[in-house]
């Protein structure tokens, strides 16, 4: 296809797409989290990134703890099964260590940028947010937000956020085809829009299917082959977290994560064995073991019959 | 004990047949001890696009556990969920975790301290800000202590009564929108009359006036006589919401200290 | 319910809800177009509308020819199929047979305004459309449309669409449960957005499917009980446009239509006979036929599978 | 003839590989072309939200006539279509039917005369405005008349290179979008290289400078031997329009008199 989409390993395509400082959207919101992807950015040694993503979870949490992200755009950031600290980032933000910078938005305000960012206009009103403290701290964007008085009524001033248009995005789904029709099953949250908003985008998939089951599901497609640089296949990459229809999240794995986590050193013990320790996440997997992957599995034939 | 009366509590608002937008933590256990207790049949919305019209059998851990997709009647997105049903005013309820309160109903779950030099960091906004934009907002706490009740929240993360010194709807909240109650581990607070700060109208039994004078930054209480007495859950009730607490820290929920079994 | 949601008759539901004078959005996009409505409209003797429709078809032009509209907010008006002039549209804008207030959106635009209705939101960046004749040409809707500048680039005027927002909306629904969840199979075009617009919703659907089925395919409910006003049960409601998954467009049927209600008396003969002379949409059925319908029926059982 | 060669000069234009936002009408018949006489790949995505990569058996008669679902691969909503993938500017192309188009490549596709009194209703915009807006355009056109070929449309519902009397650049278009080409039965026409008018740049065998000069209401060609000569479709290309064009008909499109079999 003239527009080139390629299938790669997830190394390769971290290395090929992932510079250090680059500006990077990590997909998911608290499912299809793509830890798969901070454990190789982790390996790869790649550093003060620009990282926006909606909701932090663990994938930010590692990669902050990790030194690999200078400056952070979130609107929430948690471990939710607890719900626990994420540990990594409390000491960035407590104490510095390391030191990031961060801006947020609300999910609301962070969902109309991308709407704006997607829709190719240039700032979209959103929420009301006078007097917050979203709306007065700004950082390193400080025109992340703004307000205007509204041409159809002069008394009413309205709150406006910017678009939100990162230069490369990546995101987990559950499925594509050859041609890289993509699809997540169940809820999207903001991936559709947030897609639309990348100048390009990388995915990581479940599985290769065939076309015949995107058919017949086309109200799931969320991207198809012509909008995307590249896919790998990488199955549960979205692990600990959800893929609906793939496997559900792994609870007992954001406890040992929060525990292990809990002091620096403890931290970099985590890295050490985790994501350094090990060369793919196919090795992280193996050892996690085929039995705890059994048992999250939920795959449920439904998705998958073109009758 | 104190506890369960803050979830019963906080479940006997959600209104039968209503729309109830339902935020994380302690919102999502509300919502199923209304449906196990009272029996209420309602739709939760929840901010990344899930419509839910009954109970599932396991206890998620955030909306975004899809152990809970079986219930649900609608996948959607964010935007759907956030505006189109919150936004466009379709909730009777919003139910809204609260780490940190204060007396205008201002809400900070974002920081302990000065938000560049935080004591305490927390999780930040998430939807929460829209939840108090756009909802008529119910919010929740199994706080006890002193320090999640300051007068005025270092942060607002989510819009109260009064925001900044200027009332909510000089800022361009919605009409009809904010605070319409604060369940707390102590009773119930409202907004007063004037709707611009809250006021402890019911009680748990038990709660003394010290208690309450201890616990909140703020004069919360008129006079005592006028503070209503929440009759106490009865047997049945209490082991309904012992068996989802149960539940809750099968799937590792992290419950406040007196009920941790 | 609370909500009140409650199955009706379409003669019931247009009596108490479809009054003279009324404001009344009318869902579809040249598919799922509720022609039953539009006859039963016809039928009560309702005038005056403020009609407001993304696109028109042979409902909005009966409707004109029949004088039940004072008042036409939409993006376009044809009959699709041919494609074959509108006549009493034409008549209509043309002649003044009978006269209407015309005001017009590109189908962007009007996406957009009710993007903002339904967000609750005042009004919403969109296309930019200066210099065209949709911006400058304004009637009923003096300001449908203007410009604000960008608080984030001062240089930068930006087009933005008022919110639209009807008090009330008609849609046709491919199948709801007992509860009112409704959902459509296959493209929504603007559907959703328009439903969230609409203050108050009535809908008309094929059938009612059991909640397992709806469960099946939460992707597809574009609105729940609880939103909606009230619901009839109108098999081939949409005819002669497309149901997805039930049945396709009356090819055949649209030509039928452009060619009876070319002259004005060929259009009083054609109302007089398809919509006053009968008594209700099964008639009208009735009097096309089951083997023509039949030969229009697409159901895939996929669409029920709830395995 | 002249109609199949439009169909397939237009069929071309589609890139391998590309995104193209295809409008009604023609637009449609162009994309199929593309597919069975050049074997061209590519996405077709229209304004409703269906996103099609390959040939149907029937000739849908619009975008909204679903027999064509089955070679869908994505079924979205028009915010989608129109503004996350149009707007967003990830099509190559969008092909646009022209009813009456100018020098300035406006389109007209609302009506015939004044705006408030027009002797002529046509449809009006949907999405047409939209695909000028945002796409690269390629308008094409069956029309032969002088009337559809004014110096000036009445009514812009298309925005083309210069709108009223300003640059489209300076209206707040983006940069890169606008009108590339108009297909019609006499040839080609393009953006001159300061991007304000239309010229035929190329023209189908056996068209005249005089027919040129009678159809187009402004100087459309510069030097007549620095018009390219298209060539000749084989017969192999004309026999798969032909049964194209046969499908259409059964499906009942309205085509040019010269076709109408």
């Amino acid at each position: 296809m003239r527009h080139g989409m390629r299938f790669l390993s997830l190394p390769e395509m971290v290395s090929r797409y992932v510079h250090s400082g680059a500006t990077l959207y990590i997909g998911g919101f608290a499912f299809d989290d793509p830890l798969a992807v901070a454990h190789e950015i982790v390996r790869q040694g790649i550093r003060d990134l620009t990282v926006i993503k909606s909701s932090g979870g663990i994938v930010v949490d590692l990669l902050i703890g990790a030194g690999a992200i200078r400056r952070l755009l979130v609107s929430h950031l948690w471990n939710s099964v607890g719900p626990t600290p994420a540990h990594a980032f409390r000491r960035a933000v407590e104490r510095g260590q390391p030191p990031i910078e961060l801006e947020e938005l609300s999910y609301g305000a962070f969902t109309c940028g991308l709407l704006a960012g997607g829709m190719g206009l240039p700032f979209m009103p959103t929420t009301p947010l006078m007097g917050t403290g979203t709306f007065g701290e700004r950082t390193f964007l400080p025109d992340k937000l703004a307000t205007v008085r509204s041409p159809f009524d002069p008394a009413s001033e309205v709150v406006v956020v910017k678009a939100i248009a990162p230069p490369l995005g990546i995101f987990h789904v559950a499925r594509v085809d050859r041609e890289g029709t993509a699809q997540i099953l169940g809820p999207v949250a903001e991936t559709r829009l947030a897609m639309a908003a990348c100048q390009r985008v990388l995915l990581i998939a479940e599985e290769v299917v065939d076309t015949a089951a995107i058919r017949s599901r086309p109200e799931c497609t969320v991207a198809f082959g012509a909008q995307v640089e590249a896919v790998a296949v990488v199955p549960f990459g979205a692990f600990p977290t959800d893929c609906h229809g793939y496997y559900r999240r792994d609870l007992a794995y954001h406890l040992e994560y929060a525990q292990a986590t809990a002091s620096p050193e403890g931290f970099e013990a985590y890295v050490a064995r985790e994501v350094r320790g090990v060369a793919d996440h196919g090795e992280f997997l193996a050892r996690l073991g085929a039995e705890r992957l059994a048992g999250l599995a939920t795959r449920q034939e439904r998705w998958w019959s073109v009758a | 004990m104190s506890f369960a009366r803050m979830l019963l509590r906080a479940a006997a608002e959600i209104p039968e047949g209503g729309v109830v937008f339902v935020g994380f933590h302690w919102p999502m256990l509300v919502a199923r001890v209304a449906r196990r207790v009272y029996g209420r049949r309602f739709l939760e919305v929840y901010e990344n696009g899930v419509v839910v019209d009954r109970l599932s059998e396991e206890v998620p851990t955030s909306p975004c556990d899809f152990r809970f997709m079986d219930s649900a009647v609608a996948a959607l997105g964010s935007m759907e969920a956030l505006y189109l049903v919150l936004g466009r005013g379709r909730c009777d309820l919003a139910i809204l975790d609260a780490p940190i309160v204060d007396r205008h109903g201002n809400v900070d779950s974002t920081c302990v301290g000065p938000y560049r030099h935080p004591r305490v960091r927390l999780a930040g906004s998430g939807g929460a800000a829209e939840l108090g934009a756009f909802g008529r907002t119910l919010l929740v706490t199994s706080n006890r202590e002193a320090r999640s009740y300051p007068a005025q929240v270092p942060f607002v993360t989510t819009p109260g009564l009064v925001v900044g010194g200027a009332a909510r709807e000089e800022l361009g909240y919605p009409s009809g929108t904010g605070p319409v109650g604060l369940v707390t581990p102590l009773g119930m607070l409202r907004p007063d009359a004037g709707r611009r700060e809250l006021l402890l109208v019911e009680r748990f039994a038990g709660v003394s006036p010290d208690e309450v004078a201890a616990t909140f930054g703020w004069p919360a209480v008129g006079r005592w006589d006028d503070v209503a007495v929440w009759p106490e859950p009865d047997a049945e009730a209490l082991a309904l919401v012992d068996d989802e607490l149960a539940r809750a820290r099968s799937n590792f929920y992290r419950l406040p200290e007196e009920v941790v079994g």
